[in-house]
């Protein structure tokens, strides 16, 4: 037996956002009369975190802290429109949103505040901290609390906003296929390392670098879950994942977690991510959609290394070790019948 | 992880107090605590059970259906046919005008997957409903099936869906979506090589840990509480709302906590026929798919084929591509439409490339209806574009990672479909990878940047 | 109708029970018979068990253990006496499922699962089934058929001479995944060379056998490359490996020699 | 429908409910008792998003019958917190961005748990043996793997 390595790079890039647009999210931001701050969306979490997104972007907008922002959301009683949580929009969709909506609520927030320092709001700022003060000025403030007081109590205002995101649909030409299908894309490039067995056609994945551009991470600690995850699937897809593992048959598809294979705690490969930031111009706070894109290049760096240690392509998915060890000796068959007629 | 802050330093301002902080997650004291509320996690009095009865064909003609001893059943409720469903023959993205509708809630006169629903039974338990559904006849007259995409384009293939007449969907630009840049037949003709090659893959299943499902409760207001694990609050509401010929005022969802998607819960499969239920016999109703319905009938990544033919220079530059893309939608459209067309907008990839021709198609086959997965159009040819890249660069006796460099895209490049790029961030995603990967390229590639082009 | 659990004293009671209602299925772990249920199986609804705590013990004497159908993986995991047979107790699936499934359940267990039972079938271990001693492997033949309600009591088997048992199981997933192949081996050998050999395979039927022509092959032979060579030749000789999920039957069959030799090659 | 008494403890408390005769502690947790930190991920053995401690050993709910239970100990994720005081393995998960989707978290955490009860220092192929069982789709596992060794480590310090 021989264990054969190999490596293999891929680059990927991915649209962020519904393709050709036309997909709208809305948010509203309202504060409470002791200065929380509620975002109100019907956009939807997966599990990738989209409600503390939502909450940071908010935070930073309106200058509080984020566990001043409380988001609520997925309820079409309450909540604004969305399109849904699909095609990496989430984060920039909804993001935009939140920002336009809490810039409007942070606007009429700086003018009671303004009136209760008897100032312009033009010369108010946040300090992150809970805080408004006379820029230049620290000594001069109020803070948020009293500030949502006054609002509420004495004012007479909403200190809300409305946002909203849309990017135009486009509608491809017909012979050309002219389209704006995004706006912003993401970037990855992934090398892989692989061993072989060259007498069962298993693969075992070694390592995989991976590195990410995705405008900004909001929240890196969220990104690298996202990331993470995200390379695994990828491995997976590459090796080990499908529904019908003799398509075109339809016979012998997995019914449960046993039959439907996917890489288990003790098959990972050693996994690195780094991630650079090229902000998107039209991203909330240059974000573009790293969710969907984080698992595509793993899948061709991976069939690139097989073939870098054992000489053989296999050029579809899955690349299973039956697949790897038919391309094997059907390849040992042709050198040997190459012999013979040499 | 590591942020490699010293790209794109300049396009950046790092002075923000709560983005690019690594906060933890609201959500996750939940998690840990067990005290998340998901879709399934809430007892409700009364709450019925919705079992489909599926087709165990793959391409039928229904002749009858016989519910007497079903309905007999002890613990039975209602039972629901076709004519139950007000709207019965729908199509998800007819919100964004991608019809025709071409699927049924519940089968009318044919099956055209194995697995398809035919009939719902409504019992006061699980095992009530799965012993009712065990005693509904069906008599089916079995049809050829189209299993794969080559089947179904063949001459003479039989239809598998009549709302399509042809076993494709047709766009606006004919039998495939279009993309058509510069010269393809001129790139060819001087090109050092050509390399053509086919790819495949099979369906891939999203898994999630929490199977697709709802629960619905009538309000004494007359309206609707759908608490969902859905991907998309309105999209399920106004499809329900069609399905139904219900007003939309009188639907409420609640949703926005997801056990995993992935792509996998943006069809509306369960809450229209779940309200149904409902309305029709004013208790909360639950329609929550097992595991192997998940695997099995919850509609996979598509399987898809493509043909990639590429013109080459000695040099490393590709001076022509040519991609045919198909789909297999299986026996619906659902998001496949869409999907294919996001599919031809994504190539020739990340790449400049000066003559490019496209043709994607949208396939119609007797299989489970393919939809939306992370990744959707994308990952499937991008294993196919990367794998070609490679295979090309091995042709031309070049590097991988330098091939790559030589055709990535910059800012300022016109793509096939005809926007300039924009963002760019290929090559220096590359150069970061050849460092960390310790995988050496010539100093010429460091020096690039997406930004600009040299001299 | 709803399921209903019925819990008898001793296994007779439980086995008359069983025989009385044709709707009623014996559980033991119930990772099997609960499964079948939540999916629906409508053919039976009732459980029939038994509490008889002989069914949980394990005995090692005089070279002959005897384990009681209703030990559990997790239980034969921490039987130092039973030391040799962990790897294929550890092969049956997470530690949940460990703790819970039972010998006796796991000779029930159709392809791919029934790991625990290749290393029975090497064993040559008998079960005792209504006080019958039957070979494992004249049960595995009659499963689906004479014993398919049979209530097995305990498997018993000589214990292997010191580092005869060899054990594995190949698998896409680790370290909980199904089996493309599982083998067993009980390989004795003085002076360099097999003086005894029983091989089992799990997934190359559609229940675990034995490798007669393989373990022939392997009498009089040093356990070196050269030596267990016409072994490996006929290694899948009286194989029909299944196609599913995992592998397909060309697969298993292909990679059959290959797992069976780096097993006994193995130090 | 028979309905059968069970008595067990759930967490420390006394716990009496009538079940059906063959429903399974999954059902029994989630219905009859309201903890439903016990996740239906599969019904069949498969995902472990349902395991539970019985008497100290990992347990899938959904192929035990709550019947069998009766007289048991049973520890849920539900249950593991001292009011706001988190149990190590919740810190170490919520700390270590464990969780993503959080549906598979509970099984987790109990599989985990299993571990650490019986060997309060794991080398990283136990916690992966430990955690075998139990399907997440998020993560990639390693997450996981990493906050459970950073509990026992926490464990270990405050022992010390």
């Amino acid at each position: 037996m021989a264990m054969k390595h190999g490596r293999g790079v891929a680059a990927v890039n991915y649209p962020t956002g519904m393709n050709l647009g036309g997909d709208p999210t809305q948010a509203l931001v309202h504060s409470t009369p002791t200065g929380n701050f509620m975002v109100t969306l019907s956009s939807v979490d997966l599990g990738q975190g989209m409600k503390q997104i939502m909450a940071q972007i908010c935070a930073e907008t309106i200058g509080v802290p984020t566990e001043r922002v409380i988001v609520d959301t997925a309820d079409t009683d309450t909540g604004p429109h969305c399109m849904g949580t699909f095609a990496s929009r989430g984060t920039h969709r909804a993001g935009n949103a939140v920002i336009a909506a809490a810039k409007e609520a942070r606007q009429v927030m700086l003018e009671v505040a303004a009136e209760e320092l008897e100032v312009n709001a033009s010369d108010l700022d946040t300090d992150g901290a809970g805080n408004i003060h006379v820029r230049g000025a620290p000594q001069r403030s109020i803070s948020i609390f009293d500030t949502a007081l006054a609002a509420h109590f004495k004012r007479g205002r909403s200190i809300s906003g409305r946002g909203m995101f849309l990017i135009p649909r486009s509608y491809p030409d017909t012979e050309t296929g002219a389209m704006k299908p995004s706006t912003c894309y993401a970037h990855a490039c992934t090398v892989a390392e692989v061993e072989v067995d060259d007498e069962t056609g298993e693969v075992n994945v070694l390592t995989v670098k991976n590195v990410f551009e995705i405008g900004r991470a909001l929240n890196p600690k969220m990104v690298e879950q996202q990331l993470v995850g995200g390379s695994w699937m990828g491995i997976s897809h590459a090796l080990y994942e499908t529904t019908e593992p003799y398509y075109p048959s339809r016979e012998h598809g997995g019914r449960d977690f046993n039959e439907y294979l996917m890489p288990g705690p003790g098959d990972l490969a050693e996994t690195e991510v780094i991630v650079l930031e090229r902000p998107a111009a039209d991203g909330p706070y240059g974000a573009k959609g790293p969710g969907e894109m984080c698992a595509n290049p793993q899948i061709p760096a991976i069939a690139n290394a097989i073939f870098d240690a054992v000489g053989v392509r296999v050029d579809t998915l899955p690349i299973t070790p039956e697949r790897i060890l038919r391309a094997l000796k059907a390849k040992a068959a042709q050198e040997s019948a190459e012999a013979v007629a040499h | 992880m590591e942020l490699r802050k010293t790209y794109f330093a300049d396009e950046r301002k790092d002075d923000l107090k709560e983005i690019g902080q690594p906060r933890l997650r609201s959500d996750a004291l939940g998690h840990v605590t067990g005290t998340t509320t998901f879709f399934a996690d809430r007892n409700l009095p009364g709450l019925l059970h919705l079992k489909m009865v599926r087709s165990p064909h793959h391409h039928a003609r229904i002749r009858s259906i016989d519910l007497s001893e079903a309905e007999k059943h002890p613990g039975v409720v209602r039972i629901l046919t076709a004519a139950d469903v007000p709207h019965n023959v729908y199509t998800i993205l007819i919100l964004i005008q991608v019809g025709p509708e071409d699927e049924t809630v519940l089968a009318t006169d044919k099956v055209r997957w194995k697995g398809e629903a035919v009939v719902a039974i409504l019992a006061d338990s699980e095992r009530a409903a799965q012993e009712a559904a065990a005693k509904v006849k069906v008599d089916y007259e079995v049809l050829p099936a189209v299993l794969s995409i080559e089947e179904a384009l063949a001459p003479g293939a039989p239809i598998v869906n009549e709302y399509h007449g042809q076993n494709y969907y047709r766009y606006d630009s004919g039998e495939c979506r279009k993309v058509r840049y510069g010269d393809v037949e001129a790139g060819f003709a001087g090109a050092d090589h050509i390399l053509e090659q086919t790819y495949g893959s099979g369906p891939i299943e999203h898994a999630p840990t929490e199977t697709t499902g709802c629960i619905v409760v009538p309000e004494g207001s007359g309206r609707f509480t759908c608490y969902t694990n859905t991907q998309a609050m309105f999209f399920t509401l106004d499809n329900a709302s069609i399905i139904l010929q219900m007003d939309g005022a009188k639907l409420h969802m609640v949703g926005g906590t997801v056990g995993g998607g992935f792509g996998g819960k943006v069809d509306v499969t369960v809450e229209p026929i779940a309200i149904l239920g409902a309305k029709l016999t004013g208790r909360p109703v639950s329609f929550i798919y097992s595991r192997e319905e998940e695997m099995q009938i919850s509609s996979p990544r598509a399987a898809e084929k493509l043909v990639i033919k590429d013109g080459v220079m000695k040099d490393g530059r590709i001076v022509a591509r040519y991609v045919k893309a198909y789909i297999d939608a299986g026996a619906y459209s659902r998001h496949s439409p869409y999907g294919a067309q996001k599919s031809a907008a994504h190539f020739p990839g990340p790449y400049t490339v000066p003559n490019v021709w496209v043709d994607s198609y949208c396939v119609y086959t007797n299989r489970t209806p393919s939809s939306a997965m992370r990744g959707f159009g994308v990952t499937i040819g991008d294993f196919a574009l990367e794998v070609q890249m490679d295979k090309l660069a091995r042709l031309v006796g070049m590097d991988p990672l330098e091939f790559r460099f030589v055709n990535a895209y910059r800012d300022g490049d016109m793509k096939a479909h005809r926007q300039p790029t924009e963002g760019a961030a290929l090559i220096e995603c590359m150069q970061e990878a050849s460092r960390a990967a310790r995988w050496p390229v010539a100093e010429k590639y460091l020096a690039m940047s997406s930004a600009r082009r040299e001299g | 109708m709803g399921l209903a659990l019925k819990t008898y004293p001793t296994l007779t009671a439980a086995g008359e029970a069983l025989a009385a209602q044709a709707t009623a299925r014996y559980i033991g772990g119930g990772t099997l018979v609960v499964r079948d249920a939540n999916e629906g199986d409508l053919r039976f609804d009732t459980y029939v068990s038994a509490s008889d705590p002989e069914l949980s013990a394990i005995a090692v004497t005089d070279g002959q253990a005897t384990i009681g159908a209703g030990v559990t993986m997790a239980g034969i995991v921490r039987e130092p006496a039973l030391g040799f047979l962990a790897p294929a107790a550890k092969a049956v699936g997470g530690p949940a499922i460990r703790n819970m499934a039972t010998v006796g359940g796991n000779l029930f267990a159709p392809t791919p699962y029934g790991d625990f039972t290749v290393a029975l079938v090497a064993l040559d271990a008998s079960l005792d089934i209504e006080g019958a001693a039957v070979p494992v492997t004249d049960f595995l033949t009659g499963r689906e058929t004479i014993y398919a309600r049979a209530l097995v009591r305990a498997v018993s088997f000589r214990l292997p001479a010191e580092g005869s048992f060899r054990f594995a199981k190949v698998s896409r997933i680790r370290p909980k995944g199904l089996s493309i192949v599982t083998i067993a081996a009980v390989v004795e050998e003085r002076s360099g060379a097999i003086t005894s050999a029983r091989i089992a395979y799990g997934c190359m039927a559609d229940r675990p056998i034995r490798a007669p022509a393989v373990e022939r092959a392997l009498i009089g032979k040093a356990r070196t490359k050269d030596g267990i060579a016409a072994a490996l030749a006929v290694a899948t000789e009286g194989t029909s490996p299944p196609t599913d999920a995992i592998a397909s039957a060309w697969y298993r069959s292909e990679v059959l020699p290959v797992h069976l030799g780096r097993l006994l090659l193995s130090p | 429908m028979t309905k059968v008494p069970v008595q067990f403890v759930l967490n420390g408390e006394e716990k009496a409910e009538f079940v059906e005769s063959g429903a399974t502690l999954l059902r029994a947790l989630r219905e009859k008792i309201g903890d439903t930190s016990v996740k239906a991920g599969c019904q069949q053995g498969t995902c472990g998003s349902c395991a539970v401690v019985v008497d100290g050993e990992l347990r899938l709910s959904c192929l035990t019958l709550a019947e069998r239970c009766g007289g048991c100990s049973i520890e849920t994720t539900g249950g593991l917190a001292h009011g706001e005081v988190l149990h190590p393995l919740q810190r170490a998960f919520n700390e270590g961005f464990a969780t993503q989707c959080g549906f598979c978290t509970p099984g987790m955490i109990m599989a985990a748990k299993a571990l650490l009860d019986r060997n309060p220092q794991p080398s990283r192929e136990d916690v992966v043996e430990a955690i075998s069982g139990n399907i997440c789709r998020c993560t990639g596992y390693e997450p996981i793997i990493q906050a459970i060794l950073a509990a026992a480590r926490a464990n270990s310090l405050s022992a010390a």
